[in-house]
């Protein structure tokens, strides 16, 4: 039953799962569950040393019910209603795929399924129902409904390790099937056409519902679902080149959102407010955790000179040298618009005028949330100066999975044979033009007037009330649905839809539970008549 | 006239359709009738038109009842098959602590709720 | 000879079942009950199965009926409807 | 040493009761013992036929074979934990007394091999059902009694019907005589005898347009009793009737026809539950959802998959034993089984054992639930039947619906009593999960005995 095997793909991801855990032990946390957070460890290593599919099956149901329970204490009726049917579903998939490759392959065990002799209907019905799976747990759009609100409703910790690691089980498994055991030339490239499409498209959408999201938690929910998406986009590319630079972007990922969730959490855990609109100027309050968000927020960005610069880059060239020209267009689309949000995190808690007149009294941050901060902000740093120092393990893992290491084995320089760039060339230059503002900025600070309340607003026309929102947070993004198409995205909404399923289902439910209810002499009724139904049809 | 009236065949007809209509009667007895007590009345005459069934249909004219007397050893032949009257002696007596079990039930049923009648009976179902 | 007879009590049963099922008096119903269980045991009887006749005669037809009886006292004699 | 002491001890037990009256609850842990203590013995020396009386076209015949020996083991096993359970309850003599005769009468439905001990047998598990069903003496419980025997004696003249029919056309009771046979009848009579048989063992075995009264005899059923109706009773009759279908060599599209009965029954039982308000009628919908897939999976005569319907019969068994069992202390302190009074204890242990049961009903690794269903569904993947593998997977997913509403319901609501459970309960309830992760974790040796046993139905009583 459970057979493991240590791989190099399964060594990376298991890596960033330790770190995780290990920096977010040092979090405190109101609902601490030692049994459910070690269980879910437990599975996940499951998933990622699984050498045959029950393991990884297991590992995969572990997973979803541990954490079900995690979420089950904070989260309301309806998500969770919405986490079981997706994710108990997302598995049951998974289970079908499963059977169907037993079926085809008589086997379970990766090393002994082969594909060569499967009719390639049968090949696309297992790659659609694994692809449901990975969809699922990683929130490609038509399936992205139990995220958000899974993602906003658990409880700040636990939002972390959904982002930094859940999500990422389906990337791992995207990599480790259709790389790895249904191999590039069973695949049909239509669907991997669609599946590109639905990706990027995934970011697209997730990053404006991010940009007009007044919650910080449901905007880092959306800016993961988007993040995702370019990870799946680039990976239905199959090549080498997209392989590495899905697999760096997930490395960068991880640990941006753990670094952001935390950071939320802490100023969630001194204000207990989660809402833009009513945070706002606490730089001079918590000016380290404002540092760190920028780290983070620059990495998510894909800016130059940090670690998410080094990953888009990848994804950029990749894209590139594959001639998506398209697909290229709607990324670079995706990653500008992903600024509006993370200005929107900047501004709604640091930067502008403190909404709560009780600002002042929150209380320090506790030295313990800074822990996982530190770690991700050291790693993103890191990767944004010597971006080559984890190729090697990607080409491991390139090696070990068939495919040919496309990217240079430098320190410094990151890339390929089709584009690269030098890390500590950008950093420095990055790094001389920001000394050079912030003297420039020092310079003026001395001429700048301190405003004494948040209404003092001297050099504006009117005089606001107390009652006037004045957080530029409040409301930002509203413009934008006047566009068509981002009005469109917008207001289109899941909760409708998941209310009708619901609903159809309760109806059919109280329509079959009446039949229950039949007394005994219906009951006889229904056996006489059954009875001579079946006689009728046998005589026939 | 009366010879035909004398064969087996015609007379496992007779059986058969008698018993079958008398099957019918307590069948509708059981699905309409409303009083508890009928409903297991009829239940008992639709339990005792399958037993004339079966040992009608087993009967041959002109074999005897299967006793082994002191002349005869054997059950042979010239008997009718015992096993099916067994088996009936066995169903009866089953039938009748099966009856007085439900008359039991219902006599105490009647005592907590003052009804017989099958259609007011509406403890169980779904709570809403 | 025994055909006809056979046939006759069929007869007979069929349309004492029918007043068993049908009389709106439960007392008299249990009554034609009895009478049914006599019916059965007299075919026993003419089906050679005199081990069943008297199984009938006792059990069938008396006890249940007796049963009936008691459990009829216990509540109500008449049918509702 | 004979077959016929596993249904003579327990019913004897049960009529000396006068004699040890205030020690029955004592007598009948012993007894099962005793019991287990017989199947230990026979375990050895399988398979194994017993003749009563006369030569072999009618003599009374006991078998143990492999799959006898499976229900017959499960039986005992459920019956000693309920004994043991209950070994405390001083004022209760008359549960006792009903469920040793309840023992035999499920024991002899399994072991019996001809078809008139085996309506016998029907009807004294039947009548000990009925006894069980009015236990608690309240209206509900006579109502529930009441409708339980109408349609419990619908269920025996169908099966008196189908056995008259055989014996008219073949002459013999036996069986295998009767399964070789069989195929000699008329083909219309052999419809009719397949017909009676199924609406007769049908409605027992809670099928789906033969099972709407099922839920409301749970519902009036006292809790703990449910739980003997669900993992013995229901089960009894299942094994039955696959066993005589099986002996009879009926041909596939009868068998498909079941097929498709046990996919509609898992269904509609699992719809209905979503909505419903009663947590006892839940789990009888679970049941009904459960015996559909058994039912489906029995038909299949495959012997990969009627081995995962047999590991399930006994996980399901022993996971609605425990919940059943820790519903009933709910109901103790809450006095309702409504969702409302279920969302409102706190108890963590109770809390486990809940959601280990329903996880394991789900199959959901790592419990056992998940390997019967993985062996069900690698069976009909082996025989080609996706079409089956994916209506058991979507139906289950309505299932996980409602069975984590329940534990969310519990986790999230204002907590209104705290209950502590005793430590025998403890003890035993942790067993039952113990057992249910330790089938999960390894199954092997219990799926081989269950190979081993599926290939004994399939191949149905032979003529010896």
């Amino acid at each position: 039953m459970f057979n493991f095997e240590i791989t190099a793909l399964g060594n990376m991801f298991f890596g960033l799962t330790v770190l995780v855990f290990v920096s977010l032990f040092f979090v405190p946390n109101k609902h601490r569950s030692v049994t459910l957070y070690s269980l879910l460890f437990a599975s996940l290593a499951c998933i990622f040393y699984a050498s045959d599919l029950i393991t990884l099956f297991i590992g995969w149901e572990i997973m979803g019910w541990s954490s079900y329970f995690l979420i089950a204490k904070t989260a309301d009726k309806q998500t969770l209603q919405k986490y079981i049917v997706f994710n108990i579903g997302g598995a049951f998939t998974l289970l079908g795929a499963i059977i169907l490759i037993y079926g085809a392959c008589g086997s379970f065990v990766y090393s002994e399924l082969d594909f060569s002799a499967v009719p390639s209907g049968q090949v696309t019905a297992i790659t659609i129902l694994l692809l449901l799976t990975l969809f699922v747990k990683s929130g490609i759009m038509p399936f992205h409904y139990w995220v958000v609100d899974s993602y906003s409703q658990s409880n700040d910790l636990f939002s972390a390790v959904l982002s930094a690691i859940i999500s990422k089980t389906g990337v791992f498994a995207f990599i480790l099937i259709f790389f790895q055991i249904i191999t590039v030339q069973y695949l049909q490239t239509p669907i991997l056409e669609v599946v590109a499409w639905l990706g990027v498209l995934t970011s697209i959408i997730a990053t404006f519902k991010a940009i007009n999201e007044d919650e910080a938690k449901r905007l880092l929910a959306y800016s993961s679902i988007a993040q995702v998406g370019y990870i799946v986009t680039i990976l239905s590319i199959m090549g080498s080149l997209s392989l590495e630079a899905a697999l760096y972007h997930t490395v960068i990922h991880t640990f941006v959102k753990l670094l952001l969730f935390i950071n939320v959490a802490a100023i969630i855990y001194v204000s207990k407010q989660h809402r833009f609109s009513t945070l706002g100027g606490l730089l001079y309050k918590y000016p380290l955790n404002f540092i760190l968000l920028v780290v983070g927020i620059i990495s998510l960005a894909g800016m130059p000179p940090l670690g998410g610069f080094s990953s888009k880059f990848l994804i950029y060239t990749a894209l590139l040298e594959e001639h998506k020209g398209l697909l290229l267009a709607a990324v670079l689309f995706s990653s500008a618009s992903a600024f509006l949000y993370c200005y929107k995190l900047v501004y709604g808690i640091y930067l502008g005028q403190p909404t709560n007149p009780k600002t002042e009294a929150y209380p320090r941050i506790p030295l313990r949330f800074y822990v996982p901060q530190i770690l991700g902000a050291v790693i993103l740093i890191t990767l944004g100066t010597i971006p080559g120092v984890i190729v090697p393990m990607f080409n491991g893992i390139l090696g070990s999975v068939g495919f040919e290491p496309v990217l240079y084995r430098g320190v410094f320089v990151l890339g390929s044979d089709f584009a690269s760039f030098n890390g500590g060339v950008v950093i420095g230059a990055f790094g001389l033009i920001f000394v050079l503002i912030l003297l420039f900025f020092v310079r003026l600070k001395n001429r700048s007037v301190k405003p004494k309340d948040r209404l003092d607003i001297s050099y504006c026309g009117e005089v606001p009330r107390a009652d006037v929102n004045l957080h530029y947070g409040y409301g930002m993004g509203r413009e934008l649905s006047r566009i068509g198409l981002i009005k469109m995205i917008l207001s289109r909404s899941s909760h409708a839809l998941w209310q009708r399923v619901s609903t159809l289902f309760g109806d059919l439910s109280g329509i079959t539970q009446k039949l229950y209810t039949l007394s005994a002499q219906n009951m006889g009724l229904v056996i006489f008549a059954f009875f001579t139904i079946l006689l009728y049809m046998g005589v026939k | 006239m009366l010879e035909t009236l004398n064969q087996t065949t015609f007379l496992h007809t007779v059986v058969a359709i008698g018993s079958f209509t008398i099957f019918t009667i307590g069948l509708v007895g059981v699905l309409s009738k409303k009083n508890l007590f009928k409903i297991f009345l009829s239940l008992s005459i639709v339990e005792s038109s399958l037993f004339l069934f079966f040992i009608g249909s087993h009967f041959e004219v002109g074999k005897a009842a299967p006793i082994v007397a002191d002349g005869i050893k054997l059950f042979d032949g010239h008997m009718v098959d015992p096993v099916p009257q067994a088996m009936i002696l066995t169903t009866i007596v089953i039938g009748v602590a099966v009856l007085a079990l439900s008359l039991t039930f219902v006599v105490n049923y009647y005592r907590l709720s003052g009804n017989i009648d099958i259609d007011k009976m509406d403890e169980l179902g779904e709570v809403q | 000879m025994i055909g006809v007879l056979i046939v006759i009590i069929f007869t007979a049963l069929t349309v004492i079942a029918f007043w068993v099922v049908s009389s709106r008096d439960l007392s008299s119903s249990v009554i034609y009950f009895m009478a049914f269980g006599l019916g059965s045991t007299v075919l026993y009887v003419l089906f050679s199965a005199p081990d069943v006749a008297l199984t009938e005669a006792v059990i069938g037809a008396g006890i249940s009926g007796v049963v009936f009886l008691v459990s009829l006292l216990q509540t109500q004699t008449k049918e509702d409807t | 040493m004979s077959l016929v002491y596993f249904i003579a001890i327990p019913i004897l037990a049960s009529f000396l009761t006068p004699f040890y009256k205030n020690y029955l609850r004592f007598v009948s842990v012993l007894v099962n013992i005793l019991l287990a203590g017989f199947a230990a013995f026979f375990y050895s020396r399988l398979p194994l036929n017993e003749f009563i009386s006369l030569d072999s076209p009618l003599s009374i015949i006991f078998i143990l074979d492999y799959v006898s020996f499976f229900f017959v083991s499960l039986f005992i096993g459920v019956m000693l934990f309920f004994s043991l359970y209950s070994i405390k309850e001083k004022n209760n003599t008359a549960v006792f007394v009903v469920t040793n005769i309840f023992t035999s009468g499920a024991l002899g439905l399994i072991l019996s091999a001809d078809i008139f001990n085996i309506y016998i047998f029907f009807e004294i598990a039947s009548i000990s059902a009925y006894i069980l069903t009015g236990l608690n003496r309240d209206k509900v419980a006579y109502s529930g009694a009441i409708k339980y025997m109408i349609v419990g004696a619908v269920a025996s003249i169908f099966l008196l019907l189908g056995i008259m029919l055989m014996y008219l056309n073949l002459g013999y009771l036996t069986l295998s005589s009767i399964g070789a046979g069989f195929h000699t009848m008329d083909k219309g009579i052999q419809y009719l005898v397949l017909l009676s048989l199924f609406i007769g063992f049908g409605i027992k075995t809670e099928i789906l347009p033969l099972n709407f009264w099922v839920a409301d005899i749970y519902q009036a059923t006292p809790t703990k009793i449910a739980a003997l109706f669900s993992a013995v009773l229901s089960k009894a009759y299942l094994f039955v009737f696959f066993h005589i279908l099986y002996t009879l060599k009926v041909d596939a599209p009868a068998l498909l026809f079941l097929t498709a009965i046990g996919l509609l029954s898992f269904a509609v039982a699992e719809l209905s539950a979503l909505r419903s308000k009663d947590v006892k009628r839940i789990f009888a919908y679970s049941t009904l959802g459960q015996l559909g897939v058994l039912f489906l999976a029995l038909s299949s005569a495959n012997v990969v998959v009627v081995s995962g319907a047999l590991f399930l019969i006994l996980v399901h068994s022993i996971s609605k034993l425990m919940l059943f069992f820790s519903l009933d202390l709910v109901e103790k302190k809450m006095h309702s089984t409504r969702v409302e009074a279920f969302a409102g204890f706190r108890s963590a242990f109770l809390f486990t054992i809940f959601a280990i049961g329903f996880l394991s009903l789900l199959g959901i690794p790592p419990f056992a639930g998940f390997i019967a269903k993985l062996t069900i569904l690698k069976g009909f993947a082996s025989m080609g039947a996706y079409g089956i593998v994916g209506a058991i997977l979507a139906i289950s997913l309505v299932e996980a619906t409602y069975f984590f509403r329940l534990l969310s319901a519990n986790q999230r609501s204002k907590k209104t009593a705290e209950i502590k459970v005793p430590l025998l309960q403890k003890i035993m309830l942790s067993l039952l999960a113990l057992a249910i992760l330790y089938l999960g974790l390894f199954p092997q040796g219990l799926l081989d005995f269950c190979t081993d046993a599926a290939q004994t139905l399939i191949q149905g009583v032979i003529h010896v």
